[in-house]
């Protein structure tokens, strides 16, 4: 006769469980790349620094993309820098999170004709939060992060796992946009 | 033996709890320093634990044999640090050369992990935190010299003793050697910043010149682990300073009292200073600091002159 | 020998914005090494092509984030000059308020910048504390903390609002009280000064060569070549003011010549706020239909000094609504692009991120 | 079969047999080595650690074998006919690469009856003949490298060290009045001692590469084939060390004794020079390019401690350099066969030329980091326990400035073993030696395991090998060092090297069960890595070798060349003065020159009468 | 004015020994001058010898009404702080420009910019035609008047396509009635408070 009361959880639940307690941890020090694609990064250091103290939060900026949980796309960004964030986000180890910043990373902003800046970032990589305005100012930006752990704490931030799941599409706008992602040109031998 | 194998693990596992709250309340008082209201005092167990949780990549077996054999050494060294003056895994067996030779594995081990991974930054970040070693031992280990002369024990706990209970017929004994010795203090003191990785000894980390030198490659568990191995080394290498210069522990209050100031007081100098490059940190240690480690130890040693 | 190469930048803590310096070293010396720019370029300058005169008046500061009121006002002197507009009394001072406001929040910000490449955080966080009130005061006068889009063809957009004598004040107040700190802190501390003294030293006899102008030309050839004292904009032949030299322009002259700098920005302040006529502060363009607002035609480049040196725009007008061609002389052009280039092998790696930070090299005015 | 006069017959007779065969099929002829070493090396292990070696002679001329007190011969004979027979498994890799193959494998073998001779013989006149022995064969080994001007830089200053060892057998023989080694060194006193100690210690330093006679080191050891390297880094330097032992311990102390550390002033120089070999090896091996010149400078700096520590004439520190000396035997010729085994699969031992090895060549990777562990004296290895040995007494003496030497080169060996680790063996695979490089083959691999499997065994279980040291201390004179099964007792404090194992071992399986319960990693590329978002398609951009520690070395960079620019120096005064012999004696007139040497020849010999 | 006697100095400068097509004064502390192609080096080395040593803008006009390109050499005294303009037309066809590199050094990166975005050849400066701001360029040069940058930016970047319903962060059913109440409210206010 099995006890009910003291049933083994299943494999997924387990999974489940333990990715709960990652979650709790993911959500609490949200360690952010410092890469300054656009202007929406002048923002960044006040928030970082003593007047809002993102460090409060458990957010901090770090050096290299492996070391990063969270990343900024502070702003509008043109074709050049959307190679290096491609390559830069496939660098990182997941799970892994994508701001975008600014109204540009929505639908170009101010530059929505440029023939330099992309209008629409989630083409290109998935993104889990948006802060709109130009520039949203340093309130909006915390508030974005707050948003983005509440997204995590509700399972919803899974932007990394779309990008697994629909690695084609997204490989496809790249290509359309950009020609190549990894260019191979004279400065990059 | 099981025994003191598990005593030991725990006072691994103790140094880890311990480094890891104090570094979390350092965290918090530095950033009063900065006029900012600092991150809760665990933040660090869980930024140690949110890396654990990721997945990270690995660039081949030297990469994650490196990191196991880092975390690996520095637990073992950590297994033969004593704590109070009863409260130890191998009684008799705390030499202090354990601790210098044995902490060089767990480095030996993350150096040769952060070259496997490949990036040239990586290699530069180690070749730096060589050079510093090189720099900041050899005056430490005069200061060392001169305490091991004068006790006669090369044993830790044994030099706790000696400095804790005043000995009849024993020259010296009784007194901190923070106080016998303020030369070699202030000496030891200036090494343990360049053991520690505070500034201006932090030249091997560097964010904003090589991103964060050997760590630069890591990512997840690998780093996690090295984060652990990073507290345990803090562990070591202040409990040494408290057992070699501040009397040691009677019992354990008294051992985390002189703990936090020794690391507080590391870290609240260490802020308000720069860095300095490499080879201004090999001239900085080759010139004061080691002319007056020698002057304490010929002073105390020959001339017997002793506070 | 074989090379290594060493990037500093777009994604790197060492880099002022989002560019890229590759560096080939042997051991640890820079052998060649050149900027990658183009990461910022959002073709800028045919944006304006696209837009009206007043139109413009939102776009053009965000050509540099870092100091977007020196965009506002080269732009409103040139269209001025064009249309041969006269601006009134009042709002030159403002003008002036704005603009030296702005040059104490970048020389803090680039003061603080010093933090991240020798290390010493806490006076990075000191240093944007303080920015971040400038900010706040910025707020009260225009609505907005960094694009401010207050100085326009014509004057200011509106009058100061009421009581922000006081908190300018305040603020002057309490950032002179702690200069002496900062230079404790900064370029005074004995860690810190090893690293910047002899370090990327700029000669005397190149800066002409390269085009330098700023704070990196007058460190370096010791007279007082200020485009606020030679060719004097706004009210600034009516304010007393000495503009910092020095004769010879490594990493810590260049710092020290920007806190001095700082001051004399404090001394503007204060006569523009006691000096300050009452009175209108904007002519309006046109009667109504701004967008239909036309600018005669003529060629003018028109230049202001920014922290980093001479910042100017080039403007012509084929007599439309439309600027014809609008062309931008980033401050930072010469030193960022052949000032690495050329000066930057020789030094160390270590130093790189000093060179970016002391010269000002500002990214998105060379991409635009 | 236990004669030593049946061994060193054997080891000359398999060189000339070796010789032969070579003629016939170099590799066979190389492999007799293998044969031969090994065989010789059994025998004297077996017999040496029973003590029933035979020391009668029957065949060969003059010489004689020391029949008692063999624990010091002993001890050396077996370690390095083991170095050889280690060696000798590299020989038949190595042979097609030489210009004579025959008689590399021949040489090898007559200098290994050299060095036979030389530790085994009691009368000083036959232990300068072996020692010629080792030298003239070692001589014509070195040139089948890369530099035949090595060779003349080890003849230099080979026979200086023998001109002035046969010196001092005279000079003893004259007070000894026999040539008997023992009888010699007891009984020289006075002025003769002084002068036997300074003639002995040159013979030694000329031997072991010491400063300030350490220049050959470098360059034989660099540039000669590298089955010879490892032999001279593991072998033939430890006749310097024998020669020491002479001079230091069996010899009386020498000149006044200094009050305050209570130490003899011939022993305290030594010490002082050693020290200076230490701190001068460790500066010159931190800017090496080429590998094996690398670790020869290392074998420089692990020198100076053997001397320091011979110097301090305590129960430690002699038990300590005779540790070392194993130890540094065994670590610097695993290090050297596992870089001759990546120079003879890739052709070149430069570290700015190579990268990634350990992708190919693991084995030889585990086995150089097994190496250079022990080098560096980390535990749980051998160097670890013989540097502790030497640390106990140093500090138990209190000699600062001596201290300052000993800590740095040990540090500064973290510095420079890591190089080839990081450059050679880790960093970027670069595509040159992607495709052709494949790991060793077996026969090379086993004696690098086999060394690698005692530089473990040294640093767990000392004690068995202490226990035969002590017998050498009682041989010599000297207090026996306190062991018991598992600890050794120092000066100030005790060491249980299999409980640093152990526990060493509990932290590595504490570890990797960390690691292996936590999500599996991903592999990436290894150029797949952090460039600051940058693209980079070649591997060379990314491998950090060249100058790897430039800012330390721009420190000294300009006081490195003093000895060398000394001896540059003496070296055209001589030539100044052969010149300036020349044109009085060799002129174009042979009677002239038949004149002055008749001339100088009749003052030579009436000066000789009047004396 | 002091302004005044450098522009005439400068003024009389160049007009003594060019001939000058076009001559504007912009301001009290600014000329220009339009000049003929061949005689801009001529001009510029002068205005170098007399102090003008500084390059402070070098860029180019597309009139493309006129089929030419008009290159624009800004120089900077400031010892005699006047800012001179030197304006020069080349033909839009072909168009090339001898490089004044070996007069301003400085001009290196200016002239690689210009060729850049309008195409211009500039012989006499080794790396005029490598590209600096864009990466693999596959168009006209962008700041030529022809290149449309909206027909581009449509052509290469996908736009946001706006629905008209919008989906609630959290699903939360209060904040949203709240929010069609503030809409319902802000519109009675604006019709003056009637339903």
């Amino acid at each position: 006769m099995e006890s009910t009361k003291f049933s083994l959880l299943t494999k997924e639940e387990v999974d489940r469980k333990w990715w709960e307690i990652g979650d709790f941890f993911r959500r609490n020090s949200l360690w952010m790349l410092m890469y300054c694609t656009g202007c929406c990064a002048i923002e960044l250091p006040p928030a970082m620094t003593s007047a809002y103290d993102m460090e409060r939060l458990g957010m901090g900026p770090m050096a290299t993309p492996r070391q990063a949980d969270v990343l900024l796309v502070t702003g509008y960004l043109s074709l050049k820098t959307l190679r290096r964030l491609i390559y830069t986000y496939e660098q990182m180890s997941e799970p892994k999170y994508v701001v975008g910043i600014g109204s540009c990373t929505i639908n170009g902003g101010i530059y929505h004709d440029s023939h330099a800046v992309i209008n629409q970032l989630d083409q290109y990589i998935p993104v889990d939060v948006y802060v709109a305005g130009c520039m949203p100012n340093t309130e909006a930006v915390m508030n974005g992060f707050v948003d983005l752990m509440r997204l995590i704490k509700s399972k919803k931030a899974n932007g990394w796992k779309k990008y697994h799941k629909n690695n084609e599409w997204y490989k496809k706008n790249q290509i359309d946009s950009l020609g190549e992602v990894r260019v191979k040109d004279e400065f990059h031998d | 033996m099981i025994i003191s194998i598990l005593m030991g693990i725990s006072v691994a596992f103790f140094g880890f709890v311990l480094q890891t709250s104090i570094a979390g309340v350092n965290r918090k008082i530095i950033g009063r320093v900065q006029k900012r209201y600092g991150p809760k005092w665990y933040q660090e167990f869980l930024d140690i634990f949110k890396l654990l949780s990721k997945r990270s990549v690995t660039h081949g077996w030297i990469f994650d044999f490196g990191v196991i054999m880092a975390l690996g050494g520095i637990i073992a060294t950590a297994m033969f640090m004593p704590i109070t003056n009863d409260l130890m895994a191998f009684p008799g067996f705390d030499n202090f050369f354990i601790f210098v030779y044995l902490i060089a594995v767990g480095m030996l081990g993350m150096a040769m992990s952060a070259s496997g991974s490949g990036n040239p930054l990586a290699s530069i970040g180690v070749m730096r935190a060589l050079t510093t070693m090189l720099a900041y031992e050899i005056p430490f280990m005069i200061i060392v010299l001169t305490i091991i002369k004068l006790t006669g024990h090369s044993s830790l706990s044994e030099i706790a003793m000696f400095q804790q209970t005043a000995v009849a017929g024993l020259e010296f004994s009784g007194t901190w050697f923070m106080i016998a010795l303020p030369v070699g203090f202030a000496v030891a003191f200036l090494s343990l910043m360049g053991m520690l990785g505070k500034k201006p000894f932090e030249t091997y980390i560097a964010p904003a010149e090589i991103a964060s030198g050997p760590m630069v490659e890591y990512g997840g568990k690998q780093l996690g682990m090295l984060f652990i191995m990073h507290e345990i080394t803090v562990f070591i290498e202040v409990s040494l300073f408290v057992h070699l210069f501040l009397g040691g522990a009677e019992n354990i209050w008294i051992f985390l009292i002189k703990y936090f100031l020794v690391y507080t007081s590391v870290n609240l100098i260490s802020n308000v200073n720069g860095r300095f490059k490499i080879d201004q940190v090999v001239v900085f240690f080759y010139k004061w600091p080691l002319l007056f480690a020698v002057m304490q130890a010929f002073v105390a040693i020959y001339l017997g002159w002793v506070i | 020998m074989r090379e290594l190469k060493l990037f500093l930048g777009p994604q790197h803590p060492g880099m002022h914005g989002n560019a890229s310096i590759h560096m080939f070293v042997e051991g640890d010396i820079i052998k060649r090494a050149f900027l990658l720019p183009g990461m910022l370029h959002r073709g800028f300058e045919k944006g304006m092509e696209r837009h009206t005169w007043v139109n413009n008046i939102s776009l053009i500061p965000r050509v540099c984030v870092v100091e977007p009121d020196i965009n506002e006002m080269a732009f409103a002197m040139g269209v001025e000059t064009l249309a041969n507009i006269t601006v009134p009394e009042r709002a030159h001072w403002i003008r002036m308020i704005v603009l030296e406001l702005a040059r104490i929040s970048i020389h803090l910000m680039a003061y603080g910048g010093l933090g991240s490449p020798t290390g010493n955080y806490t006076m990075m966080y000191h240093a944007h504390a303080d920015r971040n009130s400038i900010l706040n005061i910025f707020e009260k006068i225009t609505g907005h903390r960094v694009y401010h889009q207050y100085i326009v063809p014509g004057g200011v957009r509106k009058d100061l609002p009421v009581g922000i004598e006081k908190d300018i004040n305040d603020f002057l107040d309490d950032l002179e009280s702690r200069y002496v700190e900062y230079r404790d802190i900064g370029i005074e501390n004995p860690t810190i000064v090893p690293r910047i003294k002899d370090t990327i030293v700029l000669p005397s006899e190149v800066v002409w060569e390269l085009g330098v102008t700023g704070i990196g030309m007058r460190s370096a050839v010791n007279k007082a070549y200020d485009l606020r004292k030679v060719m004097p904009y706004a009210r600034y032949d009516q304010v007393e003011f000495e503009v910092p030299v020095a004769s010879y322009s490594d990493a810590r002259s260049r710092v020290d010549l920007k806190l001095q700098e700082l001051v004399q920005s404090i001394s503007i302040i204060r006569q523009c706020l006691a000096k300050m006529p009452e009175g209108d502060v904007r002519v309006p363009l046109s009667r109504g239909q701004s967008m239909r607002w036309t600018v005669p035609k003529g060629h003018v480049y028109s230049c202001v000094e920014s922290s980093r040196g001479e910042f100017g725009y080039y403007m012509v007008s084929n007599g439309g609504t439309h600027p014809y061609r609008v062309g931008v002389r980033g401050a930072s052009y010469p030193q960022g692009l052949l000032g690495i280039e050329k000066y930057l092998p020789g030094t160390r790696i270590d130093d790189a991120a000093l060179w970016v930070d002391t010269m000002g090299v500002c990214s998105p005015e060379i991409d635009r | 079969m236990a004669s030593l006069e049946f061994l060193v017959i054997i080891a000359l007779l398999g060189g000339v047999l070796a010789y032969l065969v070579g003629k016939l099929s170099k590799v066979v002829g190389a492999s007799l080595t293998v044969l031969v070493s090994g065989f010789i090396f059994v025998s004297v292990a077996y017999f040496g650690l029973n003590g029933s070696l035979d020391a009668s002679i029957t065949y060969l001329p003059f010489v004689s074998f020391e029949a008692t007190d063999l624990y010091l011969g002993t001890s050396f004979g077996i370690l390095v006919t083991f170095i050889f027979f280690m060696v000798s498994f590299f020989n038949p890799y190595f042979v097609d690469k030489f210009k004579y193959p025959s008689l590399y494998s021949m040489f090898y073998l007559f200098s290994l009856a050299g060095v036979l001779g030389v530790f085994f013989t009691d009368d000083f006149l036959v232990l300068f003949f072996f020692f010629e022995l080792v030298v003239w064969t070692s001589l014509f080994l070195i040139p089948l490298g890369k530099s035949k001007k090595a060779a003349s830089w080890y003849y230099g200053f080979s026979a200086f060290g023998s001109f002035s060892l046969l010196f001092a057998i005279f000079v003893m023989r004259n007070t000894a009045g026999s040539f008997n080694i023992n009888d010699g060194l007891s009984m020289v006193g006075g002025s003769d001692q002084i002068l036997v100690f300074i003639l002995l210690m040159v013979a030694a330093f000329a031997k072991l590469g010491a400063f300030p006679l350490h220049i050959w080191l470098p360059k034989v050891l660099g540039n000669s084939p590298d089955p010879v390297t490892s032999v001279f880094s593991g072998g033939l330097e430890k006749l310097g060390a024998f020669v020491a032992v002479m001079g230091l311990v069996k010899l009386a102390p020498v000149g006044p004794v200094i009050e305050a550390i209570d130490m003899a002033l011939g022993q305290y120089l030594i010490a002082i020079l050693g020290a200076l070999t230490i701190v001068f090896g460790t500066l010159m091996a931190i800017r090496q390019d080429d590998a094996k010149k690398l670790i020869a400078y290392s074998s420089m700096s692990n020198g100076g401690y053997i001397l320091v520590a011979l110097t301090l004439l305590n129960d430690t520190s002699v038990s300590g350099a005779l540790y070392h000396v194993l130890i540094h035997a065994l670590a610097s010729t695993a290090a050297f066969l596992a870089i001759g085994a990546v120079n003879r699969q890739t052709g070149t031992t430069k570290m700015s030329e190579l990268g990634g090895m350990i992708h190919k060549m693991p084995v030889t990777y585990i086995v150089y980091l097994i190496a250079i562990i022990s080098m560096a004296g980390i535990p749980p290895m051998g160097g670890f326990v013989s540097k502790w040995l030497i640390f106990q007494s140093v500090i138990n003496e209190g000699m600062i400035l001596i201290a300052i030497a000993t800590f740095f080169g040990s540090i500064g060996s973290f510095l420079y073993v890591f190089r080839p680790l990081a450059a050679l063996f880790l960093g970027q695979e670069l595509p040159e030696f992607r495709k052709v490089i494949k790991e060793a083959p077996f026969f090379m691999l086993l004696p690098m395991i086999i060394l690698s499997g005692l530089n473990i065994f040294t640093g767990v279980h000392p004690s068995v090998i202490l226990q035969y040291i002590n017998n050498v201390l009682a041989e010599l004179g000297v207090t026996e060092l306190g062991i018991t099964t598992w600890t050794l007792s120092g000066n100030n404090g005790d060491l249980y090297p299999a409980l640093i194992a152990v526990v060493f071992g509990v932290g590595v399986v504490i570890a990797f069960i960390i690691f292996i319960v936590l999500k599996k990693s991903r592999k990436v590329d290894l150029m797949d890595t952090y460039t600051a978002g940058n693209f980079v398609y070649t591997e060379e951009l990314l491998h950090y070798s060249v100058d790897f520690y430039a800012p330390i070395e721009r420190l000294y960079e300009k006081h490195i060349n003093i000895m060398k620019d000394f001896y540059k120096g003496i070296a055209k005064k001589v030539q100044e003065f052969g010149s300036f012999v020349k044109y009085f004696f060799f002129t174009n007139k042979p009677e002239i020159t038949v004149l002055w040497v008749v001339i100088v020849l009749g003052i030579l010999l009436l000066w000789g009468d009047l004396l | 004015m002091n302004s005044m006697t450098n522009i005439k100095y400068v003024s009389s400068l160049v007009e003594n020994r060019f001939k000058v097509i076009k001559k504007e004064i912009v301001s009290e502390y600014q000329i220009s001058f339009e000049v003929d192609k061949d005689e801009v080096h001529r001009l510029l080395t002068l205005l170098k010898l007399e102090g003008w040593i500084q390059l402070s803008y070098l860029s180019a006009i597309d009139w493309i009404n006129d089929n030419e390109y008009e290159l624009v050499y800004i120089v900077m005294n400031w010892e005699k702080p006047v800012h001179v303009q030197i304006r020069t037309r080349i033909s839009r066809e072909n168009p090339s420009m001898d490089s004044i590199l070996p007069i301003f050094p400085g001009c290196k990166y200016y002239e690689r910019e210009v060729h850049e975005f309008f195409g211009v050849k500039f012989p006499g400066n080794p790396e005029y035609a490598k590209q600096l701001i864009l990466e693999g360029w596959d168009d006209i040069p962008p700041l030529r008047k022809d290149f449309d940058p909206r027909a581009y930016s449509d052509a290469h970047f996908a736009k946001r396509e706006y629905t008209e319903t919008f989906v609630n962060l959290n699903n939360e059913k209060s904040k949203q009635v709240k929010r069609e109440k503030r809409k319902e409210r802000i519109i009675r206010v604006r019709k003056g408070g009637k339903k």
